[in-house]
């Protein structure tokens, strides 16, 4: 291993920190200074996870580009006291895809945001704060330090969306933004809540006075203690990830974000529920993990057709794939609840293909806002006519949304309902019409909106601009790459899911 | 025989308190705007000299009733540094609102002595006499703006309770007294683990000296000055009674539990962690629905209050079978003084910017706040930045310290309790985000830039660049809380080994 | 056994819990002024009873000299009247209460606790003195600070200068 | 024959006593009067203990010792709380704890 | 790469072609956007490389084929992905019943691309009209060509996507974009069950290899509950693509799409692949022959329930949707026999009529600016005379007059049915055979004969890149049949070539019964809508209610948009209102709430009196003590 490659996640993790730091010092007037910079990291910080992933040694497999710097003692009588807490970093077959999708995500964000004026340089620190805690999730092989960065990524969000945001006004229904950014904000806080208790929780019972996962995996928690803590993380880490019932700030919050806020939020910070899921919960409590699975099962179901449902019945163009969010990312908690490699690797790429696919229906959908300035559907109708480009995006992220071989979202879900009808095929049976809940909704939604007879109020509507292309053109090419050639990405999250399932089977 | 020369940082405190009075005294009130700059000078100065000269000193004087070591010496620069920032936060403050600048610098460095001499103290009447000189400063402080009626009411009412909770806690030492025939810690631990049981007339010492504590760091059900005290107070004030004085009491709590109190940890335990939660409950949900600023905070500081009393019930470990374990007690009380500290940034911060945006001295309501990111992003920022510390989030320094305090009282076995710690703080995250909706989201009234002094600028940008470093990059500062609570006997020996001799 | 002290005591301490219930039931400040000696002066005499003359005689002096003035000087300050008709607020069921609760408490646990005593012993004035300013000089030194900072402060507080209107 | 328990019951009682005065009355004048009931309290409890308990002579002494600053708190505590009474009276034109109640909930 | 390397091995390339000329239209060639040098070329440019690659498969066709009579079916297959132990991979298959599709598929894709450069002339969309056309019958080559199932079901949804787009080009109109969805929802409902049920069969055998499933349900080693359940579900799959009953409502409204879209997808791709399916997965359903009854029973029903509605239709396009309905019933019917050679037959003998029958009516419209009313027309067999003729082969065709290929492969399937089914089956059947000669007959006879009914219509003959296929169509649909016969002693018929053993023959009576009633059936037509001897006004008021019935489709898309609306709908509301409601208002803002009103009263307690404060400390201090005291006493 280089010398780089050692650093290259540390420098991943800080890039964007750094870059928001500097930005701090960019008089505020200077927009167009902002937007480059902003742009030119975030363009660095992508090249730097596409080289991480290249670079990963699947083969290998296991933790990879590790370092560690030891930042502080804890005292007390364990044997590893000294490590105490540590700025431990590196990736597996996990955290890679997640680290390569952030990477995307952040660049495509920053170009979708060009167009942000006010306070753009306020705009811009939070949203490279909000990414160097996602990175930090990803990369953190120290609990504390997860949980540092989780934290993190939470901080900028109330703003993001309380200042940038937009509220749903109908005469029946009413989100105020500030209230979506509230509800958002304390919701991701309470489940932290339930991941620190099981945090300081697993600190106690290790007795090793180190939070580092890797001293930790060496445990063998008692099986009392996993069934106690194990539900912790799984309802902690699941609130982030969207699970039922606690899925209610995920739509609220989406639709009030800002295009870019959204797309991050749903397509990468979403994730780290579900990541952390796997990298602790399972991770460290494999035995918890295993007894516990039945009721994410039932809850990922409920996810799943309920979410379908919910984005059925929406009035608002927002809601409809906030809601779709919910119910895909049960789709993620079913793969993880498998314990099983088809299902969870289908969950791991389902994770990305979701993060992707998100991030371009938010950006379409930002981009019909930004030009229309609603968001209810039955205002629309044949916009396809005056944005044919924004309308083929709008297909494509649909039809990955609805599974269609070709895209991402097949390959992932496929994997699921392979893994789950290995295990629960009942639960199979559900999930797969889930999904074809999915395409009634979001062709219903594509018929409405940019199909039929053009509207004569937008009769003056312009297409996606150039730059709002590009951003949405790279979601695409990884929709259809990852769609067609699933061999290179499935390889990698193959090496991660093989490590995790070796310690269920170890321990069960 | 008795080292006089290790007291000398407390003579010149209280030499500078009088250099001050007899400043103002024979100055006009041209110059008299020099006078901050005098206490900063010497409080800076005494810092400095308190560092070189008494680093690695350890002595005690009088067998033990005053204690000159790293524990004394950390909180003694942790005061003073508060002292001279409250001072500096002061300046234009009382240059607007107060009069008698002399009498309240000058009072105002009688009352750091009184907490530096609270953190030396080993020895309960020692430690009642520092607490009285400090409250009774901080009696006529937050009385200062004399014809405000809010301050004045303030006053009145620390004023009496203050003296009715003394009455409480002298009753319970004069007990304390009485039945262990000692007030020197270490003496009273040595007689404590000789008992078999705790006598209900101890008991009832105990919970007097214990409630008066709680009353001067605000705890539940004692708190009930501390919103009305803190909303009359001239702001700078609020901010040290907020900071200054609660850092004293609990740097005096710390070693008292820890050195006397520890054989009986078994009982008092419970007693603590009932407050602690009473403490943290009540102070976030009160401050839920406040709409004056300070009185928020004064609830929030409540709930902090909580955690730091959280901190304290879990100095020791007790067994099942009632046998008693130090061997993580370390963890603990660096968690509390890492909370202190980080506490402490975070307020002044706080309350400074306060000071600064609200013209007006008792009107504090929120709404003065909106629209504070246009007027002013520097103040948003730093009091955005001191909430969300508050409130427990990264990349500041209240996230390291809540996790670290409560990593150590999850360690002692109080699960239930930092489970409750954490649900309250996301309570707490409510109003928190309430401040931050005002400055950025709610558009203001009059939209005219604030108008800050580059002394304010430089101390606020002082504050928020601790408050960021401290929260990225705790290590030197929890170099020095292990130096100093290696200096408390039973933390810093080595527990396992003392847990033995406890059992 | 009865013994004339203990009758003595009993004396003293009628005149001090005499005097303190008419300090917190007397309608009439100047009377509860007068309430305030006689109780302060049964103090001194239990002091007598354990042998402190001294502390006896700084009672006397301090209280019923210095505070007794001070609270006398600050009634006059202010206009007598405004004090003459004080009473209980309505909450002072609550009050009796709780005070009768807390001295229950405090009694149960005197007559739980055993104490190892011996006989009644005096402190030499010399022993007391030479503790006092000896082995506790830095709590004595600290006072004196207390006093002043209670003087500067009282001094700030009413002192007359810059009165808004 | 006097017994400890003898100081300290009446020191229980005068303190109780002194408690009632502080949380009824509505003047502040007597409530400080009531706190130095209370002082008064502690010091009869602490010349019991000195007096009667089975301790060193130094740690007799220091019951003593205990008094004599109890005694000088208390003055400097009626003082300060007197001129602040003081001000309060001047500020409203009455001194009634009743109307000390701008700040609440 | 010598020609005589070209074979199986190269087979994958045909589907490939589509694939990249779709990719290279819509990413190369559109990108020219107006204003460059060559945009006015990409219309001219897009359909070139179309129809070239189009082509260039057919022409590849010819070589599979002629490697196939060498040296026998071949597959091969290239890795895909990896996870644990499983590894999936895509591959193709070429065997005789994929080479026929082949032929097909790529013969009538051409000649419908070719037909369009007429009929899509100086649409806006022109090349996005070739592109989506590349991909659609990419999808549906690589779908015959499949040689595991999950390369299957990719192929299948791509036709799927394929159709969506087609049936929906002209999304300006608000139909087309209804039936676009409603074409792509129904057949996506049945993909449900595929999809399940190929997941069935890879957890009994943990592959997706077809010949491995065969080998291993062949040897038993996949349960019975398995098998059928699985064979059901395909079926379901099958049911959805194909438009069998009660999965037909689609099919009719995607007639929305351009014509030409229609006659591609009626001929060769979409609906192909559901009998397609069955027949590949034949050895399955023969493992459970439960199921092949009930495919029997579903195929018959579809057949005389779509033929009964096309009796009444006035929309041209619309007799020959549920003509085709009615058809693929037979086909399934055949597969529900058990007769795969006979249903492949039909396919082809009807893929290349309805072609032709499309191709025809969309001349029509050409002509008449779009009218697809049959009242409208009338007597155009003067102004257009080609079109007429063909239309008129086409419809005897499929009507069943000997010696078109309709009548051999109807019969086929006949004969099929009356070897394996119970005698109710042939009684059911033969009644369709009438009907259909009848529909047929009737839409032919009013369109192209009698006199001009609507003097707005000004009617003229189509251009050559129209014609010509129409011709080209029109001798396949009578010479086709005769593929049948066992012509030299290596071919044996087209039974032999599909199935080892199968032989075509005859039963005289059958044959004659029902070429006697399509006969019958046409003649009642020239009767009835020539001739007019019968009116079928009278007719139609006589049996009012059957008329009305059969006029609005058994309302059977009344009975589904109701169920949509009504219950899909409202339950979708009833979720999305659920959850504003009960969990987010009261569950997730109520608790909020709670937290917010216990404040509201604790903060009662801070009266801001003095004694207050007071009395909770000595209450407090009492508390604490009794605490401690009695708890830890």
């Amino acid at each position: 291993m280089t010398m780089f490659d050692s650093y290259i996640l540390f420098i991943i993790t800080a890039l964007p920190l750094v870059g928001a730091a500097v930005m701090l010092f960019i008089p505020a007037h200077r927009q167009d200074i902002i937007r480059w910079f902003s742009a030119a990291v975030a363009l660095v910080v992508m090249a730097f996870t596409f080289y991480v992933f290249a670079a990963y040694d699947h083969e290998a497999g296991g933790f990879q580009f590790m370092r560690a710097w030891n930042w502080l003692e804890l005292p007390g009588p364990w044997t590893l006291g000294s490590q105490g807490i540590q700025l431990g970093l590196g990736v597996d077959g996990i955290s890679v895809p997640m680290v390569m999708l952030t990477g995307i995500v952040m660049f495509t964000g920053v170009l979708i945001s060009w167009k942000i004026v006010d306070r753009a340089k306020e705009f811009f620190i939070l949203y490279f704060l909000l990414l160097g805690g996602v990175f930090g999730v990803f990369v953190a092989l120290d609990l504390f330090f997860l949980f540092f960065f989780y934290e993190l990524s939470v901080v900028p969000m109330y703003l993001l969306i309380a200042v940038w945001g937009s509220s749903t006004d109908f005469k029946t229904f009413l989100r105020t933004k500030e209230y979506s950014a509230m509800k958002l904000m304390l919701y991701l806080v309470a489940g932290s809540v339930l991941i620190w208790i099981a945090l300081v929780a697993i600190f106690a019972e290790a007795g090793l006075g180190t939070f580092s996962i890797l001293a930790l995996q060496e445990i063998d928690f008692s099986r009392n203690f996993q069934l106690i803590f194990f539900p912790l993380l799984m309802i902690g880490f699941g609130i982030l990830a969207g699970l039922w019932p606690f899925h209610t700030w995920s739509p609220d919050g989406h639709v009030a974000a800002p295009t870019a806020v959204s797309m991050v939020h749903a397509g990468v910070l979403m994730k780290l529920g579900a990541y952390g899921i796997l990298r602790v919960g399972v991770f460290l409590m494999p035995e918890g993990a295993d007894r516990w699975m039945p009721l994410l099962i039932g809850l990922g179901i409920v996810n799943v057709l309920y979410g379908a449902f919910s984005a059925m019945g929406q009035r608002d163009l927002k809601y409809v794939i906030g809601y779709s969010s919910v119910s895909h990312m049960g789709l993620v908690l079913l793969g993880i609840a498998t314990l099983h490699p088809l299902g969870l690797g289908g969950a791991v790429l389902q994770m990305f293909s979701h993060g992707v696919m998100t991030a371009l229906f938010f950006a379409v959908v930002g981009a019909v806002y930004d030009r229309t300035h609603t968001r209810d559907i039955a205002m629309f109708s044949g916009l396809a006519k005056r944005m044919v480009v924004v309308a083929a995006f709008f297909v494509v992220a649909g039809l990955a949304s609805l599974g269609l071989p070709g895209t991402s979202g097949f390959v992932a879900e496929l994997l699921i309902f392979l893994g789950l009808f290995q295990t629960y095929p009942i639960v199979g049976v559900l999930a797969v019409i889930g999904a074809a809940i999915t395409a009634v909704y979001i062709l219903r939604l594509l018929a409405k909106v940019f199909f039929g007879p053009l509207d004569e109020r937008w009769k003056d509507q312009t297409d996606a601009s150039p730059i709002e292309k590009f951003s949405a053109g790279i979601l695409v090419v990884f929709i259809l790459l990852v769609g067609l050639f699933p061999f290179p990405f499935m390889r990698v999250i193959d090496s991660g899911v093989t490590t995790l399932l070796a310690r269920i089977t170890g321990a069960g | 025989m008795n080292n006089f020369t290790l007291l000398l940082p407390e003579f010149l405190l209280a030499g500078l308190a009088f250099l001050v009075l007899t400043a103002d005294f024979i100055t006009n009130d041209e110059r008299k705007r020099y006078l901050p700059w005098l206490a900063v000078a010497g409080l800076g100065g005494i810092l400095a000299f308190s560092l070189i000269f008494l680093w690695g000193d350890i002595g005690s004087l009088y067998g033990g009733i005053f204690r000159i070591d790293g524990y004394a010496l950390f909180f003694k620069a942790v005061l003073i540094v508060i002292g001279i920032f409250v001072v500096l936060s002061s300046i234009d403050y009382v240059k607007k609102n107060l009069d008698h600048p002399g009498e309240y610098y000058g009072i105002l460095i009688f009352t750091v002595l009184g907490m530096v001499l609270l953190a030396s103290s080993a020895e309960l009447l020692t430690a009642y006499i520092s607490l009285e000189l400090l409250s009774f400063g901080l009696y006529v402080l937050v009385g200062f703006d004399r014809y405000n009626p809010k301050s004045n009411e303030a006053s009145v009412k620390y004023m009496l309770l203050g003296a009715f909770s003394s009455a409480l806690m002298l009753f319970g030492i004069s007990q304390i007294y009485g039945l262990l025939g000692t007030t020197r810690f270490d003496e009273m631990a040595r007689v404590l683990a000789s008992l078999p049981e705790l006598s209900p007339g101890l008991i009832v010492g105990l919970v007097l000296l214990i409630a008066g504590l709680a009353f001067k760091v605000a705890a539940v059900p004692f708190h009930m000055w501390a919103p009305d005290a803190y909303e009359g107070a001239p702001t700078p004030v609020t901010a040290y009674l907020a900071v200054g004085s609660k850092a004293a009491a609990f740097a005096l709590m710390l070693r008292l539990f820890s050195e006397a109190l520890i054989p009986s940890v078994g009982d008092w335990q419970i007693i603590l962690a009932i407050l602690a939660a009473l403490t943290m409950t009540v102070g976030n949900l009160g401050a839920l629905v406040q709409t004056n600023v300070k009185r928020l905070l004064a609830y929030s500081s409540i709930g902090h209050v909580g955690y730091l009393l959280l901190g304290i019930a879990a100095l020791a470990f007790v067994r099942d079978d009632n046998t008693i374990s130090l061997a993580t007690t370390h963890l603990a009380a660096n968690g509390v003084m890492l909370h202190i500290v980080a506490y402490a940034i975070t307020n002044i911060a706080a309350f400074l910017v306060i000071s600064v945006v609200f013209k007006n001295p008792g009107n504090e309501d929120i709404t003065g706040l909106a629209g504070l990111g246009r007027r002013s992003p520097f103040l948003a920022m730093v009091l955005a930045a001191s909430v969300l510390s508050l409130a427990g989030l990264p990349i500041f320094v209240g996230f390291v310290s809540k996790f670290y305090l409560f990593n150590a009282a999850a360690t002692q076995g109080l699960l239930w309790l930092v489970g409750l710690a954490i649900f309250t703080s996301v309570i707490s995250l409510y109003y928190y985000l309430q401040i931050l909706r005002q400055m950025y989201v709610e558009p203001a009234e009059d939209d005219s830039p604030i108008k800050v002094s580059k002394l304010t600028l430089g101390v606020l940008g002082l504050l928020f660049a601790g408050m960021v470093f401290l929260g990225v990059y705790p290590a030197p500062l929890m170099d020095a809380i292990q130096y100093a609570s290696d200096a408390i006997a039973v933390v810093g020996s080595s527990g396992a080994e003392l847990a033995h001799v406890l059992d | 056994m009865i013994t004339p002290s203990l009758i003595l005591f009993y004396l003293a301490g009628a005149l001090t819990l005499g005097g303190a219930l008419g300090v917190v039931m007397g309608r009439n400040i100047v009377y509860a002024a007068i309430s305030l000696i006689v109780s302060l002066l049964g103090v001194a005499g239990v002091f007598l009873l354990a042998f402190a003359e001294f502390l006896a005689l700084v009672q006397i002096l301090i209280y019923g000299g210095a505070i007794v003035i001070v609270i006398v000087f600050a009634l006059m300050l202010t206009r007598l009247d405004e004090f003459q008709q004080l009473s209980e607020h309505k909450q002072w069921p609550l009050a009796a209460l709780s005070a009768l609760a807390f001295f229950g408490v405090l009694a149960a646990a005197i007559a739980r606790t055993a104490v190892t005593t011996r006989d009644r012993a005096e402190v030499s004035f010399t022993a007391l003195s030479e503790s006092l300013f000896v082995d506790w000089a830095i709590p004595f030194e600290v006072v004196s600070l207390v006093l002043l900072v209670a003087l500067i402060g009282a001094v700030v507080m009413v002192r007359r200068t810059g009165e808004r209107s | 024959m006097i017994t400890l328990a003898h100081f300290q019951v009446l020191a229980a009682a005068l303190f109780a006593v002194g408690m009632y005065g502080v949380l009824s009355r509505r003047s502040p004048v007597i409530i400080l009067m009531a706190i130095e009931l209370m002082l008064n309290a502690v010091n009869i409890n602490l010349i019991g203990f000195a007096a009667f308990g089975d301790f060193p002579e130094a740690h007799r002494t220091f019951g003593q010792v205990l008094v004599v600053f109890v005694i000088t708190i208390a003055a400097a505590e009626l003082a300060l709380a007197v001129a602040i009474i003081l001000r309060l009276y001047r500020n409203k034109g009455s001194a009634n704890v009743d109307d000390v109640n701008i700040m609440k909930w | 790469m010598s020609l005589e390397t070209i074979g199986i091995s190269s087979a994958w390339v045909i589907p490939a072609l589509g694939a990249a000329a779709f990719f290279f239209i819509v990413f190369f060639i559109r990108a020219f956007t107006p204003g460059s040098a060559v945009a006015k070329h990409v219309p001219s440019l897009s359909a070139a490389t179309s129809i070239l690659a189009i082509g260039l498969g057919f022409l590849l066709f010819w070589f599979v084929l002629a490697d196939l009579l060498n040296s026998g079916p071949g597959s091969f297959s290239i890795h895909w992905l990896t996870l644990g132990d499983t590894r999936l991979s895509w591959g193709i298959l070429v065997d005789n019943l994929s080479v026929v599709m082949l032929g097909l598929v790529t013969f009538v894709a051409l000649l419908v691309q070719i037909y369009s450069l007429g009929y899509m002339k100086g649409h806006p969309r022109f090349a996005w009209y070739f592109a989506v056309h590349s991909l659609f019958a990419a999808a549906m080559l690589a779908l015959v060509l499949a040689d595991n199932l999950l390369f299957l079901y990719i192929s299948w949804e791509l036709v799927g996507l394929g159709s969506y787009l087609l049936i929906g080009f002209f999304y300006e109109k608000r139909s087309a974009a209804e039936a676009a969805k409603k074409a792509f929802v129904t057949t996506r409902i049945g993909d449900v069950g595929l999809l399940i049920g190929i997941i069935l069969l890879f957890k009994a055998t943990g592959t997706f290899e077809l010949s491995a499933i065969f080998h291993a349900a062949e040897a038993g080693g996949i349960s019975q509950t398995t098998l059928n359940a699985s064979a059901i579900l395909l079926f379901i799959g099958a049911m959805g693509k194909s438009a069998q009953f009660p999965f037909h409502v689609w099919l009719p409204d995607a007639m929305e799409g351009p014509t030409p879209v229609s006659a591609l997808i009626h001929a060769a791709t979409m609906v192909a692949a559901g009998v397609y399916l069955v027949a590949r997965m034949m050895p399955i359903f023969e493992l459970a022959p439960t199921v092949l009854l009930i495919v029997a029973v579903i195929g018959l029903i579809t057949f005389v329930f779509a033929a009964t509605i096309a009796l009444v239709m006035t929309d041209i396009k619309r007799v020959l949707a549920y003509s085709t309905i009615s058809h693929l019933g037979l086909m399934m019917l055949s597969l529900g026999a058990g007769s795969v050679a006979a249903a492949i037959f039909h396919l082809v003998a009807h893929g290349v009529s309805k072609a032709l029958l499309f191709l025809g009516s969309g001349s029509v419209m050409h002509a008449t600016e779009d009218r697809t009313h049959i009242w409208d027309m009338g007597g155009l067999h003067k102004v257009m005379p080609i079109t007429a003729f063909t239309f008129l082969i086409g419809a005897a065709s499929l009507a069943g007059i000997p010696p078109l290929a309709g009548f051999f492969s109807k019969d086929e399937v006949l004969l099929g049915v009356l070897d394996h089914r119970n005698p109710i089956f042939i009684v059911v059947a033969l009644a369709g055979v009438a009907l259909s000669a009848l529909y047929m007959a009737r839409v032919a006879f009013v369109v192209f004969l009698g006199k001009k009914r609507n003097p707005a219509v000004h009617a003229h003959e189509s251009p050559p890149t129209m014609t010509v296929p129409l011709i080209l169509l029109a001798v396949l649909a009578v010479s086709v049949g005769f593929i049948a016969f066992n012509w030299t002693d290596t071919y044996h018929g087209f039974a032999g070539f599909l199935e080892d053993g199968g032989k075509f023959h005859l039963t005289i009576w059958l044959t004659v019964l029902s070429a006697i009633l399509a006969i019958a059936g046409v003649a009642v037509g020239w009767l009835v809508y020539v001739r007019g001897t019968v009116s079928h006004e009278r007719i139609a008021t006589r049996f009012a209610t059957i008329h009305r019935i059969l006029v609005n489709k058994y309302y059977i898309d009344e009975l589904y948009q109701w169920v949509i609306d009504r219950v899909v709908l409202v339950f979708a509301r009833f979720i999305a209102l659920f959850d504003r409601v009960v969990i987010n208002d009261t569950g997730v803002d109520g608790s909020g709430l709670t937290v917010k009103l216990s404040a509201w009263r604790l903060r009662y307690l801070q009266s801001g009196l003095l004694y207050t404060y007071g009395i909770f400390m000595s209450v407090g201090v009492t508390v604490l003590a009794l605490i401690w005291w009695v708890v830890l006493a």
